[in-house]
């Protein structure tokens, strides 16, 4: 690599980083807060957990930070973890057909993704109405996979290792969170796709006049999104030995707020996946912070709203103060 | 009142737990009893007291006969039962009670679910040490469970509650969740009490994660399979659950309801209360289970 | 409701306060200093042009002034009272409106709510419909509009669009009317009609400052001239003092020659696009012409002549009705803009903020966006070819840019467009229709951007050329297309014996002469 | 008024009327369906059942549909509405104050609605952000208004007539309901703030420059769905008698699905509360009809993505056929 293009490379990636750091200073200061009201809380285990606690939400945020990118939503990403992790379980119960279950679990959340993709791009359905429909059909489906209602366990779960045990002293799940956030950086900033990904959430006719085939882009990235939701299927069956249809209620707001508390524009086109994963680690560091503190359901609840909004106005006041 | 039984309806809970899917199959199959060709619905209003009003003024549409009603709330409910038994309909409500309306009550002691499962506790521990109790869903047959706890806890100075808000939805993953930060807060638990099997079994993944299965044990409330499995584990460290049936306490409602439809029982204010037994390691295995 | 237009006050006095003075405004952008201690003065009854290369300043002064934005520092004056404007409704107020250089319409309204958006005529907060149509049809027929005021807006095009614009300022009693390139869209016979509803106000006594990039307006209608360059007061021309030399010379700080030129001696090869009875079965009739390599075909015509529509046809842009498009001979199926590049051809839209930009992303990405895919193995993009890509082209047509990583929101109009050329150029075209490559691009913008079409058509690239601003139609092109109403309707081919000029393409244009265009 | 004003007025109802008809087809292939699976579909008393199910939701969706025109989203009505009725239940038992539970839920609906409003308007943060805050604080709050997760009851609510009796043979909610409506079509189609909310909704630039105060028009729309979600909470309460924090849990859904499936557009500026109210009446539709049926739960979950999904594609491919 010539040192000028290794500079210019360079100057992207800080870029990036700059761009994500906006919500940095929050996350550290909420740290701080938390580390003083409680001894607990900074402590490497802890620092860990909650790593762990946030590995399946930043893969559901990654997928999501695509979709988001192209100017879209996607609704049924808590759907489709429950319905991807009742198939991986259910699959994993079939004498013969063990092994397939993590393929079937992330098979299942492909698919799923790719019909709300094929009704977004090539019905030009609104991704929203599509998203809410699948936000409901998929839960159904969810729950007629799962015997009718039932919860599926089994105890010998042959990829329980990925949800409890840990590699070089780092959890499994943490691994894969990690996987997913650099194959997803890769993807969007080292590949024709993900400059693709950005031209149509930046401009959505330009696009398609430029040549770019709009309707694929928008394919792979409610797949993607799907994929994702699968493997956070995966995740969540591993480390509960169980699934049922109720799994992942309401993930998807989370997956949205990461996504959102990271920087990346509802209006498509300005993001970034380091972003959202700083979302994310604000999100489980406040769930992680709060019950440690003993702060009680009801009040974490009013807490975490005024935080998120806080941390999206200061990255706001932020910005304004810098670009003047 | 038409002496043939075609459509019965029961609302529950949430169908994302394993108690309540065994209710409807209860019921279910208690009036196919009746006649085969029944028409059953099944439904669940996640706890809202608005859905399951409403859903009860579409039974009284739809024509339903005998409604087994898990009420969201004992109180709230009221209005609602009270327009379908003007509707001719009857009303058997079935594991929370219902203040008043209601043709028949046949619940499990959710208070003394609690009791038992804390006692259990409390004797182990030899009325000392620290204890969790992870909360759920604030409604009634959640909330009687922490208050039969509390009661136990409240006769024994030495016993510490050290959290008892954190709602853990009732699942298994919300269990996990809310018991690792638990851990991390509390550096010494002795004993934890958790609502249901769901957050109990949730609660044990965590604190095996944790690695801290030596130092603490669980007890919940339901009985289900899952707690059974758990119990027959020798490295269990879930040791007691309050059973309940869900399965039999529907289908008795059900039959009580066709009972007081045919005239052949009164309806009655009462409760009929379903005894809870606590199953322990020991008496595990001449357990009949929800099967 | 004394917002309404009247007939209002004679000429001025001699020795009367100028109608509007603007003292010593300073405004500066996050990393720009747009306007270093401008002065602006305008009197009633005259029409005083506003000029300046892209990025000068013109716009940001006039929006201060419309109450858009607020200055850094400095005063305005109406009348020689000084007012304080904080936002669009004060302006109003004293009389000041202005026409902006973006359309700010809202497609989803009808055209009178457009006019009245923010006024509208009300008793007790409930709106009064007919007031608002009666008011909106007299000052659209006025402008001689061919739209009612209960059109939806969506319907119209963007020369309509920009009509709805002036009547909306025309609509309420002005001593100052801005108007910021009111002509960018519309063709030479809206343009005519423009120009005397200027000159009718200017004699009512309004001010009338008007920004433009084109020469030729700047004389048919400026009593004055003021120039600014890089945010600052260059000079002010009386109207005898007005000459094009003069007054290139204050924008540009340097001497310009006479810039349409670029008909150089090209060789022209073999037709390298040829259209075959293309329809879309709505707007363009079945249209058949050539463009050989090497060739500029200049296609003229009065505004919603079709010649937009007729472009994004061959490009795939819209279904094709019928008809055939053959490439160097070969018949090529176009059915998306991807299969049109596929067989060679390159288009640059006439809108490049709605159409050709990527605002948000990197001028480099702009540029490359075509030809990722050449600089990639199985997807991956290889960052130093595509670097050299970038700043080769950011060379070769002296974009101005601070560096490739700069988004493309932050460059100026000229150099936005340069981008676009630059995005078809790597792809190495065959053929490249232009629409509108010159709107709202300087004269020293434009002049490079006429270098870089000559030299692509050197190269042996067939250039369809698309304007509404006839000196670069007659300047440009080897040939020229005429299209009225959907139909091809004239050819002015001078190895034929045609004239290329103004005047044969307006006859074509307005229908006074008619001929198919000769196949 | 002149003949050429009525003139006018007929035309803009019944474009407004034909817009909104957009989706009344499939409502009504919906109901025959249903009436022809079921004799107890189509009856009288069905048929006022289903008006007051969907009133509700039709208030709700109403001040949404402001929301939206505006290109703006509010998720946080679900929680006020469980807000505004816990606070109207807890004046209800105040010995001297009962008459002012009404007034108390909807003001209290006002004012969360006016604290979005300010932070949308003002702070300039994203509605989707700021509403999402709200969703989890309010939802907090509404906990812990009423006692810490309690249900608040009053078996002698003041204002019960409204929630169980009814007017000429039609439940108060239902005329409620209506008359939310009439407002809701009153003020967009007959006054300067409504042509003002289509205006930031179709290009707030231009409404900015134009002089209109965006942010009083925004500040408007989130305070009216405030008030919306207030007026729907104190229906809920007076149907109840009783109100909890866990109420309304996922009725903005409801409510947006009402607004979509009416032919609003997410991106603002197009659609009109007649179209709503079809929305929200096929939501209805499709809650009893398929309870009635005996449907169970996880198909009907099933049914409604699916048909949510289908209608609104069947609109845009009649619109799309229709604008050739
Ligand atoms: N809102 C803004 N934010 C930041 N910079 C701006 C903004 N508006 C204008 N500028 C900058 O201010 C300078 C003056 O711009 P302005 O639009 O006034 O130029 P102009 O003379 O109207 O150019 P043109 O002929 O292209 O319309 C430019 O450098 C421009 O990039
Ligand atoms: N009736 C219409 N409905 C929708 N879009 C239109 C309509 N008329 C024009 N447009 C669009 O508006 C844009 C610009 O309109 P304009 O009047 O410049 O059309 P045009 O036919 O391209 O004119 P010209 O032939 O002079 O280029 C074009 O993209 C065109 O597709
Ligand atoms: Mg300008
Ligand atoms: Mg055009």
């Amino acid at each position: 690599m010539s040192t000028e293009a290794k500079r210019q490379t360079n100057k992207a990636t800080r870029a990036d980083i700059l761009g994500a750091l906006g919500i940095l200073p929050v996350l550290i200061l909420i740290c701080i807060i938390f580390a003083i009201l409680s001894p607990n809380f900074a402590t490497p285990n802890n620092f860990i957990n909650v790593l762990r606690q946030a590995s399946i939400n930043v893969v559901l945020a990654a997928g999501m930070t695509f979709v988001i990118l192209t100017a879209g939503i996607d609704l049924s990403v808590g759907a489709i973890l429950g319905a991807s992790a009742v198939v991986a379980l259910q699959v994993s119960l079939m004498p013969q057909w063990g092994w397939a279950a993590i393929p079937a679990g992330l098979l299942a959340g492909l698919a799923f993704g790719l019909i709300n993709g094929l009704l977004i791009a090539y019905l030009k359905l609104s991704p929203f109405v599509v998203t809410l429909g699948a936000y409901s059909a998929v839960r159904g489906a969810a729950y007629l996979l799962a015997n009718n209602g039932q919860t599926v366990i089994n105890s010998n779960l042959s990829f329980a290792a990925i949800g409890n045990d840990s590699f070089l002293g780092v959890p499994w799940l943490v691994w894969i969170a990690l996987l997913v956030i650099l194959a997803s950086w890769f993807i969007l900033r080292r590949t024709v796709l993900g400059v693709h990904v950005y031209a149509v959430g930046g401009n959505e006719q330009a696009a398609r006049l430029t040549g770019i085939k709009v309707p694929r882009v928008l394919l792979f990235v409610y797949g993607f999104s799907g994929l994702c939701a699968g493997l956070a299927g995966v995740m969540s069956a591993a480390r509960l030995y169980s699934a049922n249809g109720i799994l992942g209620t309401g993930y998807e707001l989370d997956a949205i707020a990461a996504v959102v508390l990271g920087g990346t524009s509802l209006a498509g086109g300005v993001g970034s996946v380091l972003g959202t994963t700083l979302g994310a680690m604000i999100i489980a560091v406040l769930n992680n912070g709060l019950t440690i503190l003993g702060v009680s359901s009801f009040w974490q609840l009013v807490v975490k709203g005024v935080v998120i909004v806080i941390a999206v106005a200061v990255d706001r006041l932020r910005t304004a103060r810098a670009g003047r | 009142q038409s002496q043939q039984l075609t459509k019965v309806a029961t609302n529950l809970g949430s169908l994302g737990n394993p108690f309540f899917i065994r209710m409807g199959q209860g019921v279910t199959d208690a009036a196919k009893k009746i006649n085969p060709n029944v028409q059953v619905i099944v439904e669940a209003a996640d706890y809202d007291v608005g859905k399951q009003s409403a859903a009860i003024d579409n039974y009284i549409a739809a024509g339903v006969q005998i409604l087994v009603l898990n009420p969201a709330d004992p109180e709230a409910l009221v209005p609602a039962v009270k327009r379908a038994k003007a509707a001719g309909m009857t009303v058997v409500s079935a594991d929370v009670g219902i203040k008043e309306g209601a043709d028949a009550i046949i619940t499990s002691n959710n208070v003394q679910a609690g009791v038992l499962a804390c006692q259990f506790i409390a004797d182990r521990l030899k009325g000392n040490g620290n204890v969790v109790i992870i909360n759920g869903p604030p409604v009634t047959a959640v909330t009687d469970r922490v208050a039969g706890c509390k009661q136990v806890f409240a006769k024994y100075p030495g016993i510490k509650i050290l959290s008892d808000n954190q709602n853990a939805g009732g699942s298994r993953d919300g269990g996990l969740k809310v018991m690792t930060d638990l851990l991390t807060a509390n550096p010494k638990i002795d004993a934890v009490f958790a609502i249901n099997d769901p957050t109990g079994i949730g609660a044990e993944l965590a604190i095996r994660q944790a690695k801290r299965e030596k130092e603490m044990f669980i007890t919940a409330v339901d009985g289900s399979p899952d707690a059974v499995k758990a119990l027959k584990d020798p490295n269990s460290i879930f040791l007691a659950s309050s059973a309940q049936d869900p399965y039999t306490m529907a289908a008795r409602a059900l039959e009580i309801g066709w009972q007081i439809r045919t005239g052949k029982m009164k309806p009655q204010t009462a409760p009929i209360l379903i005894p809870v037994q606590l199953i322990t390691k020991q008496n595990v295995n001449s357990y009949r289970g929800w099967e | 409701m004394d917002m309404f237009m009247e007939p209002s006050n004679p000429s001025p006095l001699p020795g009367a306060p100028p109608a509007l003075e603007m003292r010593h405004i300073s405004k500066a952008f996050p990393g720009v200093q747009a306007l270093k201690d401008v002065s602006f003065v305008a009197y009633a009854g005259e029409i005083h042009a506003l000029m300046g290369e892209n990025g000068a300043g013109k716009s940001t002064l006039m929006k201060i002034l419309a109450g858009a934005y607020s200055a850094d520092s400095g005063e305005i004056r109406v009348f020689g009272q000084p007012v304080r404007i904080a936002g669009p409704l004060d302006a109003r107020r004293v009389g000041i409106n202005l026409i902006y250089q973006e359309l700010n319409l809202a497609r989803n309204l009808t055209v009178a709510e457009n006019i009245f958006m923010g006024v509208e005529p009300a008793r007790s907060g409930l709106i009064d419909r007919a007031a608002m149509r009666r008011a909106a049809r007299e000052v659209l027929e006025q402008l001689g509009a061919s739209f009612g005021p209960e059109t939806p807006l969506s319907r119209l095009s963007i020369a309509e669009g920009q009509l709805v614009e002036i009547a909306r300022a025309l609509m309420f009693r002005s001593q100052v009317l801005v108007m910021d390139e009111p002509t960018a869209a519309l063709s030479e016979r809206e343009t005519e009609r423009l120009f005397e509803l200027i000159r009718r106000l200017r004699d009512q006594g309004i001010a009338v400052v008007y920004i433009s990039h084109r020469m030729a307006e700047v004389y048919a209608l400026a009593d004055k001239v003021t120039v600014l360059r890089d945010g600052q007061y260059i000079g002010t021309l009386e109207k005898k003092e007005i000459n094009a030399e003069r007054v290139v010379q204050m924008m540009v700080g340097r001497p310009v020659q006479d810039f349409y030129e670029h008909r150089t001696a090209r060789t022209k090869g073999e037709v390298m696009l040829e259209v075959r009875g293309i329809t879309d079965g709505k707007k363009v009739q079945p249209s058949s012409f050539s463009v050989r390599a090497g060739e500029i075909l200049g296609l003229a015509g009065l505004i919603g002549a079709g010649r937009t529509e007729l472009a994004r046809l061959i490009f795939g842009a819209d279904p094709k009705a019928s008809g055939a498009v053959r490439i160097g001979g070969q018949p090529v199926r176009i059915q998306s803009p991807t299969d049109a590049i596929a067989a060679g051809i390159g288009y640059v839209p006439e809108n490049r903020k709605e159409q050709g930009l990527f605002l948000q992303m990197a001028s480099g990405d702009n540029i490359a966006m075509n030809v990722l895919s050449h600089y990639a193995a199985a997807g991956i993009i290889n960052p130093i070819g595509v670097g050299q890509l970038v700043r080769q082209a950011i060379k070769d047509l002296s974009i101005r840019v601070a560096s490739p990583a700069t988004r493309a929101i932050n460059l100026s109009g000229g150099n936005q467009q340069k981008l676009l050329l630059a995005r078809w150029l790597a792809i190495g075209p065959k053929v490249l229709i232009l629409d509108e490559p010159t709107r709202g691009v300087d004269i020293g913008a434009k002049a490079e951007i006429y270098r870089l079409i000559g030299e692509l058509a050197a190269k042996g690239v067939a250039v369809v050329f698309i304007s509404s601003e006839l000196p670069e139609v007659v300047g440009m092109s080897d040939r020229v297309l005429v299209m009225r109403e959907g139909h091809l309707v004239g050819e002015l081919d001078p190895a034929r014996g045609d004239v290329i000029s103004q005047e044969h393409i307006m006859a074509y244009a307005t229908g006074v002469k008619e001929m198919e265009v000769r196949a």
